[in-house]
């Protein structure tokens, strides 16, 4: 509860900033001091010492884990803000507005992360998306992100009818918007009343799997992910669907069984024709930032892996997963905004000429790719375990490992253009400042390569 | 003690990276070399205690390092093979050369790690550690096709990887405690149809980077476009941890499995064998044929090895020495004569032993022990190997042997091309290779012959391991 | 035993001393010093070995051990020396005849500059030590050594002037067709470590042993014992190489290629005789090989021009002799015959290139001729050669050669006939090479005419001492039907278990002997009076240019099987692994892009066609829904094997 | 009154606006048919209310069951106001830009 | 067939009739027309369900305000009715098809749910709809939900500052 009214609070806080104060410098403060407060505050709630405490009549539930996802969120933005407080004031005179719109999606991913009834699921998915059709608008001249954001949106909100129609369905059969009612009455009724119920699941399923982008509901990725201003890309593609994520596996974990046995067979064919359009159409991309918008459907498929089953595998591999994902992704965006291009030759030679950009790159992209030693490795890894915990054919994780293999391909596209290819990279100037900015990232990534145990010990204590 | 193994090669490649300087980058590399050879000895000679303490608490993963004789063969290849290699190519100028001998002493940890790992997961770990560094330095620092190549190789043996990964994800689900030791591993309740699929998990990587047929065509197109520092690296040690995996993971976890297949497993080396032979005959590259015949050796180590008869896999422990050795002293002289003449080709090369005697005869000294004449060090592998699979198959014996006869041909080829006839216009430009190389050699070819008459030391070693594979 | 432990390592590292020293130092001493080390190590060498023999004579057999070679939990090969009857009798030959021609040598190369000159001795200091490897070991295994270490030094030897392509070839051919037979040998060994667990000769050539192995075992080992030997001895159809071998210095042809290594094959079996005495089927291998080798042989060295080729067509016939020997079960006459054959054919041997120093490297002997007169001692103890070879009593080669026939004639007349053909054959073709060489008047140029002398003292000497040996040699096996006693036989009794001991009658042995000799002695009359005024042209009949042609084997054995072979080699690296194998990993790799390009189409860039593929995959999705069961049944049956 | 003939209406709405999202070009038609979609939903949500209110009101007459639909209806209906601001807001953005509301024309981002 | 049912039959064929003249209107003000009528009879179906207080707002919010809104973004357009673009035939013709298994899935689904055979609607009667319990219950227990949907409109507000800042 915390976080969500801190947030919001913080937000209407931005937004008259952008009235008081005119220094972009300033608003960037105020933006990451607000954001430091806000961690402050759930921790505080995650700790038990300040919490406010209101009666939700069922709305909201605060668990543990979904209070840990929101610290990490707020780390995570927090990063990301610091890192890209100069690029966003370039969208607008006031970026105190962006703040504002970010800190409200903040406040709905607080919600997805703790809602315990579909109409804050609604409520939290709509609060996060309308900001975001806004954000992929924002470069108002340029016709790209005009498209973008209207293809987003019309796209966004047709999925909004479906999932309301789920939800519908789901309320006909159950007479209860509550998470935990659904499951209740079909264990008692005949398979035949569950019909309704089903339906409702699969369309929420459908209109969730939209808003992280699994196939065949992934249309709008590249093309929102290419035409928003590759700062809010960066943003988009790692909180926003990490949230998304969680929202996910809260309302499935719970309501899976009522699916049946073909719910493993229905994931199991969304996994696959994620992984597959994911990874292989990024192979043939010449942009790098639509390879990285498929590759961040290849990267949803993986984690999809966690609605499988419920484990501790899939719990803690889903907190690392989106952390490591979440901070590749702002880092080889960080990078990629600094170029003047977005295209693979853009990259050449950058070795040579900025060393330092050229390896946080390298890491960055080795997380994604899944190398040991970063971060990724293991997010893979306890994806793949939580798939084959819960009961997964082997044929399944083999099928992921060779999709990982394919995304090798073109993640290392890069690294050879940066390295081997000869050129000169078409990059604006990088601040000294920026760049260690960058080599924190990356040796976050690192560390959690090494120890990705550091993340979970407060998950339990 | 063991965790120094890995220190030491780590330290010294991250001391390098703030050397400029190119020779006191190279004499630190080899001090750093030298350090580990010293302690490789050292470990080999006494008992070692193994390296244990927590990692990664929430997967029952722990960082263990220990030894056992087929270990301790295979860090004292690793320890040897490096100084040798970095004296050898001391004067071999790179662009930015102490990031290229840093990245060669990460890939020595890596290869040191894989060697010492009591752990699956940090057995993975340092198996792509050591691959890693090895795409880099053949990317930057290849031929002209190098970036397709190494990229193909990287992804190749990277996929073989992840195949062990979900193996290793197999297995570790079978184990009671959920752990990754090899200990509880070894106490997995398996039924033979679950070996099985473990096994065939865990050989594929193994498979790919031994390689055996048919999924070797990355290994020449990388040897060739490598860094030959690399390539004796990549061909001397790295090799070996496919073998390494299969004595140790394969052969103790899976018994049924590992029955199941040991024919089709030989056949198909078998036929990789003598295939790389009859390929190795028509090479007119240098750095070519000897990645052709080095699948050929391979091969067999891996047929001994899958026979599964305890001569043969004496035999192949003691190989996996000798054939490093032996494959350091070919390429050592490939690449003098490559640095030096800038070919490859040897049609353009002939008359290497009247223009350069010394550098002939070592390279005949190398050849000879290539074909496992009698007291090299080969020979004594090879003859064991081949007892063995006699033992197995008599007809397969027979087949295989023929490789006898074509490596012959193809390294009698090699020699007749380089060192005889009149010297040619490409040789003629040489001068005497520096004396580092010369000394290197000279020190491999002692190495070959010592070995080779007199074993027994070698054998000592490795009784342990024989022992614990024939129990099982 | 310390004692004999001493000697017998001195025996063998005299000649690994001098192989270290001149093969190190070859830059730095001189070509005297060179010379004086290397043939006094070998000198050294065969001191020991007479003591050695000695105390054999004294004291029976001797087995040293030195270390383990092999020694493991399942298989354990000493390193373990063995000085009997047969291996005293070897090492006495190849230290002997080896100092001889180390001593012939140091004149032979004189003109080479001193580190070759120091390089060519140590090849041929190893070569004496693989030799002595080879015999002393005490298991099949050093035996081995010995045996792959000789081919060795015989491929270095035969590529001794590098430069020289051609030579070089012949060096790859000889080392590649021993390796040959030696994977027959090594398969042979194996046989025997997997049946028996050992190698030793002492466990191995038991009735214990004999008692283990199946007769298909028996068979199998000695057949592929056989065909080791085959490949050392230059026998059928392994023999091509022997004389292409002649490249190498003509010493070395004399030391090795007829003397001593080629011989290796007879010592193997003849140590092996027990083996093979239990195998019916492997002797009639033997013996038939061996005669045919022997007459083919023949028939091409009628034809040969080149003085040093028809020599080792001589030797590759010799060579067949002695397996026909065995063949027929007269190990001790097999043995008899290299004895005396390493006599006579070194002697040949040095007397040939003793004429070819002379001629100043010219080996046509079309182009010689009428040499007896400037050429006194080379003349000599060439004759004493030709005539000891073509058996003409009481020169050795009669004795020998005679004792191989009368066995053959014992085991079946057709062997019988056809050596006493290949034995007139011998004849013609010796006196042929004799006739053509040093009778008539001399064809070469003026130049080479004005430059004719004899050859110094170190390379008569040995000439002489080997024509006193040739011309006395058979002393040593005199039958009993001319008055002897045969030593030899007595010697090997130890070792050999003679089987069928003077079967034949008294008389039946003098007619034998009488018509052998009487149609060597019509044979050689014939070549002589053929060949003292004229030369052979070109041949113009069919046969004659088959068998000038070498009967065409070598191009037979190039379009048979090398070319094939290459061409396989060929297939497979440009098709196989190229087209095949690369391109099914290329393969893949492109597969990915090309679905690559397709199904990015799908992202069409319209909303509406995004939407559509939505609602799509919606139906979908309930359809998979519906279908469950029947999808999950088809996967089931699609994972289960 | 049978709850299926509410299902089979709003299905059939739903279903028009489904079919108007896919064939209509005009941005803001297509917006619409989302609307209409939405529409759909918010009938059956109240058809569903009044089931239950139906099935709890014979158990006791002064239930408030259902009503949580029609709150959830109210929610709808104001998302679906704040949606239809920005929607428009961005349509006519574009149509600053391109002077087109046809959404076949935006095919700049694509493969 | 009471009355009400006839009521019922006959809103819903005016409604699904409306809903298709929305979407085959060439021109664009039509279809806006058409679809405040499908809203009016939402709303009539909601007064016949008795839920006064979701008609009106239906009526104010959507009919009223939305639909204006888009009618002044049409008419701010000047999109004329013979510049309108149509899809190909064939586009049609498969998405009318999407749409149609998409219905017959569903309504496939609802006939085999046995749940619903013996619940029906209550009509006309009940008090949930009025305005007062729903009031108090949007101030009881959805107040979280209430108050937290002003972030949206917050949001959207800054939005649709953001967007439409020249």
């Amino acid at each position: 509860m915390n976080a969500i009214i801190v947030s919001a609070l913080l937000g209407v806080i931005m937004m008259f900033c952008s009235w008081g104060i005119k220094s972009q410098k300033t608003q960037q403060s105020i933006a990451l001091i607000g954001m430091f407060l806000l961690l402050l505050c759930n921790l505080a709630q995650l700790s038990g010492w300040f919490v406010i405490n209101y009666d939700t009549k069922g709305m909201l539930a605060f668990t543990r884990f979904g209070l840990y996802v929101n610290t990490l969120f707020f780390a995570i933005t927090f990063i990301y803000i610091w890192l890209n407080g100069e690029e966003i004031a370039k969208f607008a005179n006031q970026a105190a507005d962006f703040y504002a719109l970010f800190f409200f999606i903040l406040c709905g991913a607080s919600i997805l992360t703790s809602f315990d009834n579909l109409l804050m699921l609604f409520i939290g998915i709509e609060i996060l998306s309308i900001p975001l059709y806004i954000l992929t608008g924002s470069d108002k001249k340029n016709l790209f992100s005009n498209e973008a954001s209207l293809k987003y949106f019309l796209m966004g909100s047709f999925s909004t009818g479906i999932l309301l129609l789920g939800i519908t369905f789901i309320y006909g059969a159950t007479g209860s918007f509550h998470l935990a009612a659904p499951i209740i009455k079909p264990s008692t009724g005949l398979p035949q009343e569950q019909m309704i119920l089903s339906a409702g699941l699969l369309l929420v399923f459908a209109a969730m799997n939209f808003k992280v982008s699994a196939a065949p509901f992934h249309f709008w990725t590249p093309d929102v992910y290419d035409g928003a201003p590759t700062v809010f890309t960066s943003f988009m593609a790692t909180i926003v669907k990490a949230a998304g994520f969680i929202a996910f596996i809260t309302i499935f974990n719970s309501q899976a069984k009522a699916l049946g046995h073909s719910w493993e067979l229905i994931l199991t064919f969304v996994i696959i024709a994620t992984l597959l359009v994911g990874n292989i159409v990024a192979v043939f991309q010449r942009s790098v930032k639509r390879m990285l918008a498929y590759s961040s459907i290849a990267q949803a498929g993986f984690m999809l892996f966690a609605l499988y089953g419920k484990s501790t595998y899939a719990n803690e591999g889903i907190i690392l997963y989106a952390v490591v994902y979440s901070l590749a992704t702002i880092g080889v965006f960080g990078v990629l905004i600094k170029m003047k291009e977005n295209s693979f030759e853009a990259f050449n030679g950058l070795a040579k000429t900025h060393p330092l950009v050229a390896f946080v790159t390298t890491i960055f992209l080795f997380s994604l790719a899944g190398i040991p030693l970063t971060g990724g490795f293991f997010a893979k890894y306890y994806m793949l375990n939580a798939l084959y915990a819960a009961g997964a054919g082997l044929w399944l994780i083999i099928l992921a490992i060779l999709f990982a293999a394919v995304s090798v391909f073109y993640y290392f596209k890069l690294v050879q253009a940066m390295y081997f290819a000869a050129g000169e990279p078409t990059i604006n100037e990088v601040p000294k400042k920026y760049q260690y900015a960058l080599l924190a990232i990356a040796l976050l990534l690192l560390i959690l390569g090494v120890f990705p145990t550091v993340l979970f010990n407060y998950l339990y204590f | 003690m063991l965790i120094s193994f890995l220190l030491l090669p780590i330290l010294t490649a991250i001391l390098l990276l703030f050397i400029k300087d190119k020779k006191t980058a190279t004499t630190t590399a080899i001090v750093g070399a030298m350090a580990t050879l010293l302690l490789a000895v050292v470990a080999t000679t006494t008992k070692v205690e193994a390296f244990d303490i927590a990692w990664l608490p929430s997967l029952h993963s722990r960082f263990v390092l220990q030894v056992d004789g087929l270990a301790k063969i295979l860090i004292l290849l690793t320890a040897i093979s490096f100084p040798a290699i970095l004296i050898a190519t001391a004067k071999n100028e790179y662009k930015q050369q102490n990031k290229f001998l840093s990245l060669l002493l990460f890939t020595q940890a890596g290869l040191m790690g894989v060697f010492l790992a009591g752990d699956a997961l940090l057995f993975y770990f340092f198996w792509e550690l050591a691959l890693i560094p090895v795409y880099f330095l053949c990317s930057i620092w290849g031929g002209d096709k190098r970036i397709a190549i190494t990229f193909k190789f990287f992804i190749y043996t990277f996929l073989g990887s992840l195949f062990m990964l979900v193996g290793i994800l197999y297995l570790n689900a079978h184990t009671a405690d959920h752990s990754f030791s090899i200990q509880s591993f070894l106490h997995a309740n398996l039924t033979g149809h679950q070996q099985v699929t473990a096994f065939a998990l865990f050989f594929i990587a193994f498979a790919i980077k031994m390689p055996i047929f048919p999924l070797h065509t990355w290994q020449p197109d990388v040897y060739e476009q490598s860094p030959t520092a690399v390539t004796m690296v990549m061909s001397a040690v790295m090799v070996k941890m496919g073998l390494y995996g299969i004595l140790r993971w394969l052969l103790p976890l899976f018994p049924i499995a590992f029955m199941a297949h040991t024919n089709v497993v030989v056949i198909l080396s078998v036929f990789g064998i003598l295939y790389a032979s009859f390929i190795a005959i028509r090479q007119d590259d240098i750095k070519r044929l000897i990645a052709y015949s080095s699948i050929a050796h391979i091969g067999l180590m891996n047929a001994a090895i899958f026979s599964n008869t305890s001569i043969a896999i004496q035999g192949a422990l003691l190989q996996l020495f000798s054939h490093g050795i032996n494959v350091i002293g070919l390429w050592i002289v490939a690449d003098v004569i490559e640095q030096q003449t800038g070919t490859r080709s040897m049609q353009q090369m002939g008359g290497l032993a009247k223009k350069q005697p010394i550098l002939a005869i070592l390279l005949v000294g190398f050849a000879f022990a290539n074909i496992a004449l009698p007291l090299t060090n080969a020979f004594v592998g090879e003859f064991l190997m081949f007892t063995g699979l006699f033992q197995f198959n008599p007809w397969i014996a027979a087949f295989a042997g023929v490789s006898v006869i074509l490596a012959a041909i193809y390294t009698l080829n090699m020699v007749q091309k380089v060192a005889y006839g009149e010297i040619s216009e490409k040789i003629n430009t040489m001068h005497a290779p520096n004396k580092g190389a010369q000394a290197v050699l000279i020190i491999l070819l002692i190495i070959v012959f010592v070995t080779g008459v007199y074993p027994q030391p070698l054998f000592t070693l490795t009784a342990d391991t024989l022992q614990q594979l024939l129990v099982k | 035993m310390t004692f004999m432990k001493i000697v017998i390592a001195l025996i063998i590292l005299w000649p690994l001393a001098g192989f270290l020293f001149n093969g190190l130092g070859r830059n730095y001493w001189s070509k005297k010093v060179i010379a004086y080390k290397a043939t006094g190590y070998i000198v050294c060498s065969f001191i020991a070995s007479i003591f050695a023999f000695i105390q054999i004579q004294n004291h029976g057999a001797v087995s040293v051990h030195y270390f383990d070679f092999i020694n493991t939990a399942t298989v354990k090969i000493p390193f373990d020396f063995k000085v009997d009857a047969l291996s005293s009798l070897f090492l006495l030959v190849i230290t002997g005849v080896g100092s001889l021609i180390h001593l012939y040598s140091t004149a032979y190369m004189k003109e080479e500059t001193a580190p070759h000159y120091a390089r060519y001795f140590a090849y041929l200091n190893l070569f004496i030590f693989s030799m002595l490897l080879l015999v002393l070991g005490d298991n099949y295994v050093i035996m081995f050594i010995g045996w792959e270490g000789v081919g060795l030094c015989s491929y270095l030897l035969i590529g001794y002037w590098f430069t020289n392509g051609a030579y070089n070839y012949a060096a790859k051919k000889a080392f590649i067709m021993n390796r040959i037979g030696d994977l027959g040998f090594l398969l042979a060994i194996f046989w025997l470590i997997v049946k028996l667990g050992t190698v030793n000769y002492s466990e191995v050539l038991t009735a214990e042993s004999l008692a283990k192995l199946s007769s298909a075992d028996i068979t199998g080992i000695t057949l592929l014992l056989f065909v080791g030997a085959m490949g050392k001895s230059a026998q059928i159809p392994l023999f091509t190489w022997l004389p292409d071998a002649m490249a190498g210095p003509t010493p070395v042809s004399a030391l090795i290629h007829a003397a001593t290594m080629v011989t290796a094959g007879i010592y193997m079996i003849t140590r092996s005789n027990i083996l093979f005495s239990h195998s019916e089927i492997t002797q009639n291998v033997i013996a038939i090989i061996g005669i045919s080798t022997a007459l083919l042989a023949a028939t091409i060295a009628i034809k040969q021009n080149d003085i040093k080729k028809v020599l080792a067509y001589s030797t590759v016939s010799q060579l067949g002799y002695m397996f026909l020997g065995l063949g027929v079960g007269a190990y001790s006459g097999a043995v008899f015959h290299v004895i005396t054959h390493a006599f006579f054919k070194a002697l040949l041997f040095l007397g040939a290139g003793s004429v070819i120093h002379a001629m100043h490297h010219e080996q046509d002997i079309r182009k010689m001729g009428g040499l007896k007169s400037r050429l006194p001692i080379t003349h000599i103890t060439f004759l004493i050669g030709c005539i000891a070879i073509a058996g003409v009593p009481p020169f050795s080669g009669f004795f020998s050669k005679d004792e191989i026939l009368a066995a053959a004639f014992e085991k079946n007349k057709i062997y019988w006939v056809l050596g006493l053909v290949g034995a007139a054959m011998t004849a013609f073709y010796m006196f042929r090479l004799y006739a053509t060489t040093f009778l008539g008047k001399f064809r070469g140029t003026n130049d080479q005419e004005s430059h004719l002398h004899e050859s110094p003292m170190a390379m008569t000497l040995p000439l002489i001492i080997l024509a006193i040996l040739s011309a006395i040699g058979g002393v040593i096996g005199i039958p009993h039907s001319l008055g002897g006693h045969h030593w030899l036989t007595g010697q090997l009794s130890s070792i050999v278990a003679e089987p069928k001991e003077a079967m034949l009658s008294v008389s039946t042995e003098w007619i034998l002997m009488l018509v052998s000799v009487a149609i060597a002695v019509i044979a050689l009359l014939i070549a002589l009076a053929r060949y003292s005024k004229h030369t052979d042209e070109e041949p113009t009949t069919t046969l004659g240019k088959f068998f000038y042609h070498k009967w065409y084997i070598d191009e037979l054995y190039q379009k048979a099987i090398v070319a094939p072979l290459d061409q396989f080699a060929l297939f497979l690296k440009e098709f196989i692994e190229k087209k095949v194998i690369d391109g099914a990993v290329n393969g893949t790799g492109k597969l990915v892009q090309f679905s690559a390009r397709k199904v990015r189409l799908i992202q069409n860039g319209q909303v509406g066609y995004y939407i559509l593929f939505m609602v799509f995959g919606i139906v979908t999705l309930f359809l998979i829904w519906f279908n469950d069961y029947s999808i999950l049944q088809f996967i089931n049956k699609l994972t289960q094997k | 009154m049978p709850i299926q003939n509410y299902i089979y209406l709003c299905l059939t709405l739903f279903s028009i606006g489904v079919m108007g999202v896919l064939t209509r070009r005009n941005a803001i038609i297509v917006f619409m048919c989302v609307e209409l979609m939405l529409n759909a939903v918010n009938l059956l949500l109240v058809a569903f209310s009044k089931m239950n209110y139906g099935a709890a009101y014979i158990m006791s007459p002064s239930t408030t069951a259902g009503i949580d639909a029609q709150v959830f209806v109210f929610f709808i209906m104001v998302v679906a106001a704040a949606e239809v601001s920005i929607g428009l807001a961005i349509i006519v953005m574009m149509y600053r830009n391109t002077h087109s509301i046809d959404i076949n024309f935006l095919n700049r981002l694509k493969n | 067939m009471n009355a009400l049912e006839i009521l019922f039959y006959a809103l819903s064929a005016f409604t699904i009739v409306s809903a298709i003249m929305v979407l085959i209107s060439k021109n664009p003000i039509h279809s806006v027309l058409w679809l405040i009528l499908v809203f009016f009879a939402i709303s009539g179906h909601y007064i016949l369900l008795n839920a006064q207080f979701l008609a009106i707002v239906n009526i104010i919010v959507y009919a009223g305000a939305i639909m204006v809104l888009f009618l002044f973004v049409i008419m701010l357009m000047n999109v004329k009715k013979d510049k309108e673009p149509q899809k190909q035939l064939l586009v049609k013709l498969i998405g009318v098809i999407a749409g149609g298994s998409f219905l017959t899935l569903l309504i496939a689904l609802v006939k085999q749910n046995t749940s619903f055979d013996r619940s029906s609607v209550l009509l006309k009667e009940g008090t949930i709809g009025l305005i007062h319990p729903l009031g108090k219950a949007l101030f009881t227990d959805f107040v979280v939900p209430f108050e937290i949907s002003s972030v949206l409109f917050l949001s959207a507000m800054v939005g649709a500052v953001i967007i439409g800042k020249k």
